[in-house]
């Protein structure tokens, strides 16, 4: 049996169990894997977290280097963020430059965080036009069990919430501080399969689905990302839907990685 | 978009609603389609949509390069959104870079979604998209100058995909942003719509919006989406009714 | 019948033709296809035009930006001149790194712009080894049917001629002012067909040429850049031919791109 | 080693011949090893070891990428040593740079030593270690954890293959040194050896040493190999013991 | 060329009409040609003229890399050249940059029009010129090592390629130009003839002359190319008489 | 026949020989192919020398430049090492990005000069923190007949005992003088074939080799550089041998090297 074969058999049994509001492993379309969340992983970074949605696991690391402003934003720190899709998590993956796909999670889980305001860019700088803070954001998928975007958008989140500003190593300033976040957006994503729609999807969901629909929202209940991804369609109820459903899990998530000691 | 410590932000929105170019919050750009400009293409089209300027073309079916792409099923669909060096204030660097990558991405999936890539398996769907000047909703640009190539040479599609943009100004909804409203504006919503189900293929936003509002925003986008939706009917027809023409780029 | 076989068929038949003095579009051997310039084409740009030859479409833009001269030019302005055989114009174009044709595009229309000493560099400069002028001139193929070398030259040009130095713009000085341009050469592009030589070539010319010969001239009767391409040979006295037509193609083509209205 | 240049060296061995962490001359670095932590990978294993952390993952045997490389009579044996751009203090450019290739090159050289590749011609047995957190002996550590991965992944092979540095601090040869030692430390010696054969598969030496010091150092980091082999084996064995775990990175 | 900006302009012409190393203006500059003096390449040549030092070699017909270039009727011609980092005054970054592209085209094309490529169908002649020192003209020296390389390897021809460069110094027509010449000199030809058949199939130029003075060019370039000719005989008489030296790169 | 097979051949014969301590060229086990080397080889580099081992040429140049020291080490200059392993040098060898045998040369001929203390690095330092001589050695490989490492090593150590800091033309100082060079390792490379371990092999023995061992020793007695390379095993006994042996080796390299005329 090719694995052309193998794959359209499976893809079939999830639509079919879809139409019965079923899933492969059990779960119930509004239901996430167990998540958690680690942060101070790796003691390098000045601020990190490994995030795990079920055999999904991706570790963020950030680091903060002193830097020159963009001339077009003298006032403005600059925020770098970046998903190596490393062929360690996948069968999938190649070595290689990145992949239109690891170029996707870095741009969505880059606009949750620039739009939701997460960190005031303002305060990075340490002299206008001359000299801030430039923050790395690094995310490194280990194993990718489906749904890359939330899992990796929860670990830079959590890692950015126990960041320090390495001022002292610098001698930029006479102590370390912790980098100031204002907001935590969480990224929710659903899939279609026929339909029904489907949140945190696995990896054999994901390829199986006619759709996928992201949702970024943050705690003061605004939308501040989406990001329609996958062929397939989804029509503007399916959409606000989805919206009103993420707030529930944004929270939770939210709750979930603020909860992890540090 | 949340340009972070640029300068002052203008007045967006005169007391009388009407927005810095004079249009209501819900009424598009000036629109003009072209099908069938270019000669080499096996369909084109050129749009000059406000002060945007986008031409496309389509080559295909054919081989496919590079060669493990090809899929034995159908055809693959591949699109390139590049913008030139020029089209910008500030000089773009040559080559892809990863804001291309990812409208490249998008493109290319909200075309799969609409062609009937079965009917060609083994072979390439090419579609090029090249920004020549650029002021605001040039992924919604592209898509609808591209979808427009496709009808031009002919590719069998469930339907035209028109696509515009929904931005948040002045704490207000509005139709289709040009630049300055997109630069102080505070949300931006492309979306592009499949007339015939009345399914969005491609969606994305950046910014910051309630539920409400963005419920507000889809409803807008998709009825500017269906007079776009006519307007490239009308190139088409044109462009039948008068088949040998080429050559105003 | 194989691609091959067809563009087989193809030569023959041009290279027939051309023993009888013919070209298949009804052209004599030294007629140029109908030309236009368009100036101003691009509103972003300092300066632009689209240059056409019959089908062939090629866009020039440039762009000015404060810079640094090179150190061992420390009086000298930069220019940088790059043409984009970008895949939409043609079928034989794949995307990635410019192709050897691109380069020699670009590569040959430089040579032309610099040895007639089209832009007075020197008067790019703002101060001596620290800040001066680049000047970018961004050649985009937008329809490739045939002697791009003469499109994005006439293209490159007109635009020069219409630049814009947007001192204003980039602090630089009090207002903007026209790009002083002292010359306008012109490039001019011959195919050998067997025994006869024919001017412009079309695209599938080209594939049946014996050999490619542009001479670039400008308005004060020097000859200012050639370049040999395709495989093929000249002789001497071809050459010298090609070199007495390419004045009055250069100066007719100079005369187009200067009447069109900015 | 040899930081020209750099600032005030640190007392590295304390008047009692212990090192900065207490450690004696002979002495290894805690390690932790854990075998299979990844789903997706067809082995894998996780090594702390000191505040080195290393994950290591292969896939195969599998089709070979890219194809060119594809053997007739064995498998190849492709390895990217990695380093995240957060695993040492200087934030790392992502992207494979001249070390790393090298790195990938000596460790897949010691692995295609001991591993039966005749046994799976045609194809590709990828072996991918990623340092997460960095201290020193990064190279020992991520061979320690392919090798575990390998078996992990039921590759058939001689044996495994533990691996440590051993250097030269304040004069003294040393066993597994950290950070501070290595920065600082006169020379370098990483080894990986078969312990069936007592050979060499991977040597590489940068410093300066006498040849009785030379001699005595691989006489150490003999000894010190044969330590670790046996915590890959225990590893191997709670695997095993416990096949359906998975989890913990 | 025109090196706008720079220094001071030196004497180039003598009030005798003699040249900055001596020379008349239709005199070459020393030539010395060694062929064969590398073992492992199919053929190969060396080139000292004036102060440039070029080694070229050949290999095939073999296999095409990249595969996709394979033509069915004729040998693909595939040239390199390169400049080593350390051959000019400021030193160059290693890789190819745009003129060491537009050069190797245009060498490709002059050898595809005398090689007789129909006799090995679906393979690649390669041809490698390093430029190990370089004092100008280094294009027309690469040409005419690679020619002799060619040869050495056997490959079939329809005549060998001598080529030179012809410039303006100081308003006057000269052969050969060296280095000061011309960074300072109003142009530069460069061409390579066919002795055969007396045609050109390089020939490029830049800078400004009437075309009288590109008439006289020409005519100048083309006799210089002839007394080449002779010297890249006797470097193959030389090899054949001595097959087995190898050696003196 | 095919290529394998040939290769096959060949190898058995070259073990058949070994195991006789013969080699197919004749020499003895512990016996170098003729070396001489030629310094003074390129007049536009700062420093150059051809070395050859029997069929092997490598050409090594050094250029010197005045630069930036790097952050961490403000009181030092900045030495790169680069081998290009160019496709004129041999069938196995492709156009495009270095390959991991030329990374490794370069990083084991520079482990070597590092290590050895080759140059005093800090007395490249003009202006601590602001600016230094960078020392480019760059290593050409012009005829590869194996055993690349050691006749890399010994251009590029007597390209730097032959340089000149080219203070004058860069207006660093009033007059150019040598580069001061302290120490002088020699790298020794050895093959396993079958019990027999032998020096500077062949192409064609490394083809054969069971492992390679290079190690780099220099005139003081010190060990200051190895590396194991091919698949292939040795035993500590095997490495103590080949240490031994490598200094007499060293030595009369270094002899031959210093004793050429400059």
């Amino acid at each position: 049996m090719s694995e052309g074969v193998a794959t359209e058999i499976l893809t079939t049994h999830i639509l079919d169990l879809a139409a019965d509001g079923k899933r492969l492993d059990g779960r119930g379309p509004d239901e996430y894997r167990p998540v958690s969340v680690e942060p101070g992983f790796v003691v390098t970074a000045d601020g990190s977290a490994l995030a795990r949605l079920g055999d999904t696991a991706v570790l963020a690391g950030i680091k903060l280097e002193p830097g020159k402003p963009f001339p077009d934003t003298p006032n403005a720190g600059v925020l770098t963020t970046n998903a190596e899709l490393i062929p360690l998590s996948s069968p999938v993956f190649e070595p290689g430059p990145p992949q239109p796909g690891a170029i996707e999670v870095s741009r969505v889980v880059d606009r949750a965080i620039r739009a939701a305001e997460t960190i005031d860019l303002t305060r990075l700088v340490v002299t206008p036009g001359e000299k801030t803070w430039v923050c790395y954001v690094d995310m490194h998928v280990l194993d990718h069990g489906g749904n890359l975007i939330d899992a990796a958008s929860l670990a830079a989140l959590t890692a950015l919430t126990h960041a320090t500003v390495p001022a002292k190593r610098f001698e930029v300033g006479e102590s370390d501080y912790p980098l100031d976040v204002q907001h935590f957006p969480v990224e929710c994503t659903y899939v279609r399969l026929g339909d029904t729609i489907v949140v945190d999807p696995t990896f054999d969901e994901e390829g199986a689905a006619q759709g996928r629909l992201t949702v970024a929202t943050d705690e003061t209940g605004r939308v501040v990302a989406m990001q329609k991804g996958l062929v397939g369609a989804f029509s503007p109820d399916d959409v606000k839907e989805v919206v009103r459903r993420s707030f529930a899990h944004g929270d939770r998530l939210r709750a979930i990685a603020r909860g992890s000691p540090a | 978009m949340g340009s972070v410590g640029a300068k002052e932000v203008p007045v967006l929105l005169s007391p009388e609603g009407l927005r810095i170019d004079g249009r209501r919050l819900d009424e598009l750009r000036p629109i003009k389609i072209e099908a069938g400009p270019l000669h080499q293409a096996d369909g084109s089209a050129f749009v000059e949509w406000g002060a945007n300027k986008v031409m496309a073309a389509v080559y295909g079916p054919r081989e496919v390069h590079p060669r493990h792409l090809q899929q034995n099923n159908k055809a693959v669909i591949q699109c390139k959104y590049n913008m030139a060096a020029f089209s910008v204030d500030e000089r773009k660097r040559p080559g892809l870079d990863r804001r291309s990558q990812e409208i490249s991405k998008v493109i290319a999936e909200a075309f799969e979604s609409v062609v009937f890539a079965e009917e060609f398996p083994r072979t390439s769907i090419d579609v090029y998209i090249e920004v020549l000047q650029a002021n605001a909703g040039t992924r919604c640009a592209g898509l609808v100058a591209a979808s427009v190539a496709l009808a031009d040479a002919g590719i069998p599609m469930v339907d035209l995909l028109p696509a515009v943009a929904v931005g948040k100004v002045a704490g207000r909804i509005a139709l289709d942003l040009k630049k300055e409203e997109d630069n102080f504006g505070e949300a931006d919503l492309p979306m592009a719509l499949v007339p015939q189900s009345g399914r969005l293929v491609l969606l994305q936003m950046e910014g910051h919006m309630t539920p409400e509002e963005l419920s507000q925003s889809l409803d807008l986008g998709v009825r500017g989406c269906r007079d776009i939706y006519e307007k490239m009917k009308a190139a088409l027809r044109a462009r039948y009714s008068a088949p040998s023409s080429g050559g105003a780029a």
